[in-house]
């Protein structure tokens, strides 16, 4: 066991992966001699050459449809999006070829890619660099959308994302990147559909997903003090997202509270509360709560963006609320 | 009215060709025009549906291209990608199934007109949206170039030849690719099908430096421009970027003036190009001439020829008779093809 | 009254609001001397004058941007989106500028812009001339998003859209331009944010938008003959949304159905659904019940494409189904 | 490494600017320099917060062009945009409480950093996004032409200068646009501030022809290589493009050649550039090298320049305390500015 940063949990996936399977490369901006700008390729260009780990120009449309064809044609590339924001410019290629070209072609082509980066509201970063793309890529058909939130699971997750034979979009939180956690010495994957219960309960079924989990287990302890026993579920995939888990839990608590950092607008809990009333609707007690960040672009004063994203105190007011409410 | 551009005229000693490259060439450019003119006649009989993008009149630069590369080669084409997947070797038959949405199709009935793939003949596919295609093909150039070098893979020694039209050449995506693969030296060529239009806006009106073959220069890679309508042009600039290519020596930008004889696509009602222009580029059919050139040469005479267009209707017919005989797609397979697994 | 076609209708709109107001000018593909692919600019060209009516290279991302910029400066273009899709490679200037710029420039533009095309599933025309944009834009904030359906609401929405001081996209069905409806001779105007019930009914509140608004008309008819009293509202706004006529119709009808043509995962129904769960929860006597388009890339094979989408016949069965449900 | 680009010596007659000019200029690279040193103190000391890209060494380029500019014209920016926005005028207090996220900053504490606006100012803003801000710029340009053209507003000759770094230039959107201003003969200045690097990534490494102006020349605009260390140099080829686009000339890129002294954001470790390449730039310092100028020029004295830097210490205190003092947003307001109507 040794103690691990996340970003480096992640640079220990992307590292083992290169070493086990030559067809295996990063590129994107600064990836390569200044080692990310999150140091997750640190040091790593050095170890595997210029083109396996390959600095682009500030092209994101044209570098993630190179890496596309690249992985059409028999590589596997990760493609870092210096801030996932960034890849707006690529949504295009990420929907139209990523997502969609496999089914157009009839099977001709597969295309194993990970798209990997930083999203989240981090602190005053401004709206630009604090977006939360998995709403807008949510609806594409054909890729997998997960996030990480641990230095466990991010390890995990991104070994299994690289050797999946499928774009995957890979969300890592700007704030989570410094979390510690002591990691086994030992190979382990983490699979990429399955959800995490994050701490089993009686009372409240409570998803959340990425940053968001961190507020959530923030608030589960003064709720624990007094008295409540709510069931954590940490999506990780969020989409498809695995709904066996969610039904167990909700079928146990019969009360749900969704926490995203994502807006509230067509946001992933929107999708949720939607096959929720499709598969559960009867195991309800109440209505499902969301709570999101506001609708608005991220403000850059520090007040503002605390208001704009779902803090710890409103879980916990949510959950006595709920609690409250007579069956 | 614009000037017209005065055609490049063909320097270059005569490409030293055999009868049988001659011939191999012409069935080919026989094969584009047939087989297209049929699909004209399936739409205008209400059999085809969709958008269809015809390439008539532009043979010269599918088989002056394609058939200048080896098999192993990759091809990435556009919307208007019929031709250059026959040339590319898909069989009529699979290309005719897919314009008719059959599961022999070679995108299974699932990509249709603008979507012909085929993993099988390195045909990286068509593009339904313009540029989108060429960074596609920068990444199979890229994958080859790695494959030599990180992998030590001798043999990955392959091209990749993308094809687009000037319109597209105004899109950003154009330029970042030039920039990659001029950067990077990756065995690319570029081929631009300057046929003058972008659907109905002329190239004189979309783009501020006409000449597009002159880019290049700025992005470090050699920019020719060369006769779309003279097949052995074509095919001795093609030879040469591909020599070049596949010496890892770099991409090469090819600006080939060309005319696509119909509208832009079947529903065009194409009324913006004067008669005039039309007439004066139906004068250069690339067949025509290219069949008084194998004539002249004494490379052909008549007959060979005429058998080669009769062996091409019939293959034509079969690739009809194919298509429309196949199976539709199993409606239980709806969902199959979204993950690599399906 | 004049018997008009939708895309003529639209052709209408534009004339009208580029003679009342010197600053309304239209820009992209062909939307000049070609007159439009779906003749919505058709003769402007001539009338106008070529830098009010802008025929562009293909560039997407920078012709959006520069109506974003020209909008900042006063002026109110409308972008024509040839189809809808290619604005895809917009995406970036869509959100970022057109959303977000208002709020974080703490009001120091406004951005008056309409961006409109044709989207939708047409008949084969492939998947990418087949999508269904507004789920992956629903999320962004500050944009406006509208769906015309008929020839009417088309005409007076649209001018509304250029008359409003705010980014809308304006999204038009590649197969209703055709449709006909006589049309006022005075000038009307259709506004943004309200839905518009298009059958009062007791029974179902059948919810849809665009193309759907026809399917399920169709639908109607065969059900009233069996005796139902559906009520169909079409939702025109799909950013913000009518909750209010929603509301006032499942407080009657107690009973939810929404027909959409976008995909079913993150889709438009899925955050009404989410909406209707945090505001009318204990109005439902059921689930709500969507009836989305195949989570698929659009197939080109005729029988496939029709799977793909809804069609009045499942409308019909969903209906009767509903109904049948015991309280 | 790389051979250091030969800087181009200035060779018009000597800008013939006024001691008055002189010192306009003067005061407003000092208040750019005392600005953002100010700033990275309050970074350094945790005051300020965020992604925080400094402008120092660059003074040139923004004084240079922007004080070439009527007050009417219009500056598009990045997300190094503070001296740009002091230079259009908007008043130091506002863009200093922007950066501390107050109601009174120009963009009401909402933008931050990277996102200086100000209508009242013709800054169309500050883009966090590279090469965004472009196709804004080209807007505001084609508006002028618009107004101008369809509006028979004859004063609406404003230019449009849009600022962007050597690394965007490899982007689509500076292509697509220089395109779009070429073809339409837009009142726009495409302006480079080639400083070398795009965070960690040398402009050599990124680029195949790292002659940025060069690349003009295939789209029919002029581009100009300048000093970007040389206020004058700048300002004369600045007001030479700016003649050109009011006269309805066109659009002019004009590449400057110049140098940050500070990493790309106050959060950058700036572990790639050598201290030799940092010396040998610091060294051409362009306040310095101004400042010599005028003393040289018999345009001022050192009194005289003395009291400027200490009337800009003053000014830059001041807005420090007018930032510091002034309110935050109120949180009620959270909602507002998203629609036209809030
Ligand atoms: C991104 C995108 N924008 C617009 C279109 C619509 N469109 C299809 S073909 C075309 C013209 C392309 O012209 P060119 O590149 O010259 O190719 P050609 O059709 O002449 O072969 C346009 C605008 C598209 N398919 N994709
Ligand atoms: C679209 C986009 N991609 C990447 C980034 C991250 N990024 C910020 S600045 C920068 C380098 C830009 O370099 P250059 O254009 O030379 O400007 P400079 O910072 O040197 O002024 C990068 C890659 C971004 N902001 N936007
Ligand atoms: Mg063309
Ligand atoms: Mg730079």
């Amino acid at each position: 066991m040794a103690e691990t940063f996340l970003f480096n949990a992640l640079r220990q996936a992307i590292d083992e992966e290169m070493g086990r399977d030559q067809t295996v490369m990063v590129l994107g901006e600064d990836v390569g001699v200044y080692g990310g700008s999150y140091k997750v390729t640190k040091d790593l260009h050095g170890k595997y050459g210029e083109l396996r780990v390959l600095d682009t120009p500030i092209a994101e449309n044209s570098f993630t449809g190179m890496a596309i064809g690249a992985a059409m044609t028999g590589l596997r590339p990760i493609v870092e999006g210096m801030n996932m924001g960034f890849l707006l410019l690529a949504f295009n290629q990420i929907s139209n070829n990523a997502g969609m070209l496999r089914y157009t072609s009839g099977g001709n082509f597969k295309i194993p890619l990970v798209i990997r980066g930083p999203g989240g509201v981090g602190r005053q970063l401004g709206a630009e660099h604090s977006q939360r793309l998995e709403a807008y890529f949510q609806a594409v058909p054909g890729l997998k959308i997960v996030a990480c939130s641990t230095p466990y699971n991010a390890k995990g997750l991104l070994k299994s994302a690289i050797r999946d034979d499928n774009p995957v979009l890979f969300f890592e939180h700007v704030l989570l990147y410094n979390l510690k956690e002591d990691l086994p010495n030992e190979e382990y994957l983490v699979p990429l559909d399955r959800a995490e219960v994050v701490r089993p309960g009686q009372d409240v079924t409570i998803i959340t997903y990425s940053r968001m989990r961190h507020h959530v287990m923030a608030a589960v302890k003064p709720l624990e003090r007094k008295g409540f026993d709510p069931e954590v579920i940490d999506l990780i995939a969020l989409k498809p997202i695995d709904y066996d888990t969610l039904g167990q839990s909700i079928r146990k608590t019969h009360r749900v509270i969704i926490v995203e950092e994502c807006m509230k607008t067509g946001g992933i809990a929107a999708e949720i509360i939607a096959s929720i009333n499709d598969r559960f609707f009867d195991e309800l007690d109440a209505p499902v709560l969301r709570l999101s960040s506001q609708d608005i672009p991220t403000p850059y004063n520090g007040r503002l963006e605390s208001l704009t994203i779902v803090q710890p105190q409103q879980i916990e007011e949510a959950v006595e609320k709920m609690m409250q409410l007579q069956v | 009215m614009v000037q017209e551009r005065t055609l490049p005229t063909f320097q270059s000693p005569p490409a030293q060709i055999s009868a049988e490259e001659g011939l191999m060439i012409y069935e080919d450019m026989i094969l584009g025009r047939y087989f297209e003119d049929k699909c004209a006649e399936m739409y205008y009989r209400g059999k085809m549906f969709g958008f269809v993008h015809l390439y008539n009149g532009q043979e010269a630069v599918s088989s002056g291209v394609i058939k200048a590369l080896r098999d192993d080669d990759y091809v990435g084409s556009t919307y208007r990608d019929h031709v250059h997947a026959l040339s590319a070797g898909v069989p009529a038959r699979s290309v005719m199934a897919e314009l008719f949405g059959k599961e022999t199709g070679c995108s299974k009935g699932r990509g249709g007109s603008m979507h012909m793939f085929s993993a099988e003949h390195n045909l990286l596919g068509g593009y339904a949206f313009i540029g989108e295609g060429i960074p596609v093909a920068l990444g199979a150039a890229f994958q080859s170039r790695y494959r030599r070098e990180t992998m030590g893979d001798d043999a990955a020694d392959q091209v990749t030849a993308s094809f687009f039209g000037d319109g597209t050449t105004n899109n950003g995506q154009f330029f970042e690719c030039l920039n990659m693969a001029a950067l990077w030296k990756l065995p690319m060529l570029f081929v631009v099908e300057n046929n003058k239009w972008a659907i109905g806006m002329a190239h004189e009106r979309a783009t501020s430096q006409p000449e597009i073959y002159r880019k290049a220069s700025v992005f470090g890679l050699p920019g020719i421009e060369v006769d779309g309508m003279d097949v052995l042009a074509v095919r001795a600039v093609a030879q040469e970027a591909i020599a070049r290519a596949r010496a890892g020596e770099g991409p090469t930008l090819i600006e080939c003036l060309t005319y696509r004889f119909r509208g832009h696509s079947l529903a065009d009602p194409d009324e913006l190009r004067s008669a005039d222009e039309k007439a004066k580029w139906q004068s250069r059919d690339p067949i025509q001439r290219f069949e008084a050139y194998l004539i002249e040469q004494n490379l052909a005479d008549d007959e060979v020829l005429k058998a080669i267009r009769q062996k091409i209707e019939g293959v034509v017919e079969d690739a009809l008779s194919f298509a429309q005989d196949s199976p539709e797609p199993d409606p239980s397979e709806l969902y199959r093809y979204i993950f690599a697994e399906d």
